[in-house]
């Protein structure tokens, strides 16, 4: 796990963003994603506590203590940004006003249904906006690595509970970018310098692989 | 009208038992002078309706640390490895709602609807042991109305009608808590003149508000 | 149908309204009533089209294309007013958080049930808020003539489509105040010179006759 | 962003057939020199979901005296007897709604709900032909949700993000209907620059709106 497979799945994520569109990032990995949204593509940042405009974080200082986003850190807001309260916020999520959302993922099964929320018995910190928004966002892309300490987390059917039973729109790890589809997952491309066969072997779910795998494209 | 009120006051009318909703996002937006008075007043046994649990020591985390809370209704207590402990411990019974159903049942309970139709938490857990109900094919989980005894709100600005004004991320669950609630009270970072807030600006109508906390001598 | 039953209408309803409480008028004889509120009871008026703290009528001249009530009425707001959107307003009505509504009536009947808005082939002018405020609201008091053009609008069962099945708190009219109970209708005031018998023979639902009617008190 | 554009332009995206949202009560909020290009336009068989229809020849009436609505979806009509008139003579198919489940509907759509559970209309004819859902003994009716293809909204003040302020009793439905269309143009008194309106200001979100309509020249 690391920084730069972490690097890699940001940039190959930041691809994957359509200028002016509504977005949200979900805590850790995700975050990482906006360093790499190409300049040509202004979108909004949208975050679960209510704020449409999410900036960059504050100088130190300058910090506004009404003003954080999701996992409790100190933002800016961009000019043109809106507050809204937690039912609006949600209606925006579950309406499908929201373009993309990108989250972590603890596991994806073989039907493109993603577990991200508990370990029973081990961690349970709630779903907060998760459930919400795998349900409710426009397109969802899961953006984990690849493995858990060499341990498969693209499964046939999820062992943790589920966060939605709707697919997921796209998996990017730091090996490969897999499109859940009614057939089964796709592998559409691999990393830099990984196999067909490396993905393969890190799989725990049956992939079906097209005639060329091409390498991912880069932002 | 509404005249400020010091907190022991307000607390006081609390009993041990009730059930509380209180606003706040990682304690952004949480009334944290009345939490500190409910800590203070030993107050036990509560229902406690929030987003989170923020961290030990920090907002709502008060009151899970001081132990007066005995069941929790919360989306996300990740930040408080109190309140998982507890959990774990038997010592507290925690139901886990999605955020956006946990919005919507406070808003269904504050605007008289039955409950809340929605996707999420279709064929998950969090379906177990609620009614579903099929619409023009679709199916659909019904998710409960949530109202509590005392709504425990932070605002931006209040007058003394109780018109109630919020700041960027703070406002996240306290207008919507202060629909549900059979007592209101409000906690403001300022109390104004009556007519000093435009009617347009106004996001929690004065009518919903019972008492205002006053400000610190 | 003269100008002083309104007014006597109107004066007794006004004797209802508490102090400090949010309050909704229906367009027609109902809106009267606001003349007749006493000084020291200071209401807050809602309107179905969005305002909390309606104020008088404004001089002409002087007013706000977007200011109205729900009658389409140019009006004017007082200190502290508050702006609502549709479903905040129908929120605050459906949620009880209006303490009374004061109603217009085309029949109640025994069971204490309003009809009010339409009269099947002849007039459909469509329920606008009716059905709401008479579910919803805390209280709900019916102010009309007593009989149209003779005919009793008190009636055993309504023949016009019902507004709510919920009862109404009061029904006042220029002849009687009359209470449904789980008992039936409860004649509790008779206006002045009117006697029991007039009220009996004015009415076509059984009436509950307590040993003493008093004659109204108006404010 | 958005830029402002001319009259033509908008309502020529919007087809005979169209779905539609209008805003306005009484003609208060309406988006009145967009229905004066949907009549220009010559438009027929529009489903239109508003309030009321006004008066004749006033807002949203001139699009029935024009003939413009198959079919309308409405809380109240009684201002206007030639809605009445064709409603009798069968040219206007209408279904009458309570206000209040009218708003909750829309915003039902909006926000991915599958439905609205009311106590208003039950035992009515209003719930004639509708599912009831019973909740630990009490009856509920179910209310669909309402999407249009496009909501025609009017506003106080737009930014070029989309970003919109209401003013008093002109809000009304402008901003639920914002949430539930595919298409959302809308009328703003005046149109700013980005940033000019606060965060806290803003009642519709921009990403909400498509189109702005440009101020005559």
């Amino acid at each position: 796990m690391s920084m730069n497979a972490k690097e890699l799945i940001a940039r190959r994520v930041a691809n994957e963003v359509r200028p002016d569109s509504l977005v949200n990032l979900g805590i850790g990995l995700p975050t990482l994603v906006v360093s790499y949204i190409p300049r040509g593509a202004p979108v909004l940042l949208v975050t679960e506590n209510g704020l449409i405009g999410v900036g960059p974080r504050p100088p130190h200082g300058m910090e506004n203590p009404d003003l954080i986003d999701a996992g409790g850190g100190f933002i800016m807001a961009i000019p043109g940004a809106a507050s809204l309260d937690s039912t609006a916020t949600f209606g925006l999520i579950r309406g499908g006003h929201v373009d993309l959302t990108v989250l972590g993922g603890l596991q994806v099964d073989a039907r493109g249904r993603l577990a991200n929320w508990m370990i029973p018995g081990r961690l349970v910190p709630g779903m907060g906006g998760a459930m919400d928004l795998v349900t409710g966002a426009k397109r969802v892309i899961v953006a984990m690595i690849h493995t858990a300490k060499g341990t498969p987390k693209i499964v046939e059917e999820c062992a943790l509970p589920l966060t939605s039973v709707r697919p997921v729109s796209l998996v990017v790890t730091e090996m490969a970018v897999i499109e859940p589809t009614a057939e089964g997952l796709v592998l559409r491309e691999r990393a830099p310098g990984v196999s067909v066969a490396d993905v393969v072997g890190a799989t725990a779910a049956k992939l079906i692989i097209p005639p060329t795998v091409p390498e991912f494209a880069l932002s | 009208m509404k005249t400020a009120r010091h907190p022991d006051d307000l607390v006081a009318m609390i009993p041990d038992g009730a059930v509380l909703m209180i606003g706040g996002f990682l304690g952004v937006g949480s009334p944290h002078r009345l939490i500190q008075g409910l800590v203070s007043a030993g107050r036990k046994g509560l229902t406690l309706i929030a987003n989170d649990t923020h961290h030990p020591g920090l907002g709502i985390g008060k009151l899970i640390d001081a132990g007066v809370v005995k069941r929790l209704i919360a989306s996300h207590i990740g930040t408080n490895p109190e309140t998982q402990r507890q959990m774990t411990a038997g010592e507290l019974e925690i139901e886990l709602v999605p955020q956006g159903t946990l919005a919507e049942r406070i808003r269904a309970g504050g605007y008289g609807l039955g409950g809340v139709l929605t996707k999420t938490g279709v064929g998950t857990i969090v379906e177990k042991g609620k009614p579903t109900i099929e619409i023009d094919g679709e199916t659909w989980l019904v998710e409960k109305p949530l109202r509590a005894d005392f709504a425990l709100i932070s605002a931006r600005q209040a007058d003394y009608f109780g018109n109630l004004t919020y700041e960027l991320t703070a406002q996240n669950f306290n207008p919507v808590m202060a629909m549900a609630a059979a007592t209101v009270i409000v906690e403001a970072d300022e109390i104004v003149a009556v007519g000093m807030i435009p009617p347009d600006s106004v996001r929690t109508p004065g009518i919903l508000v019972d008492y205002l906390l006053e400000h610190p001598a």
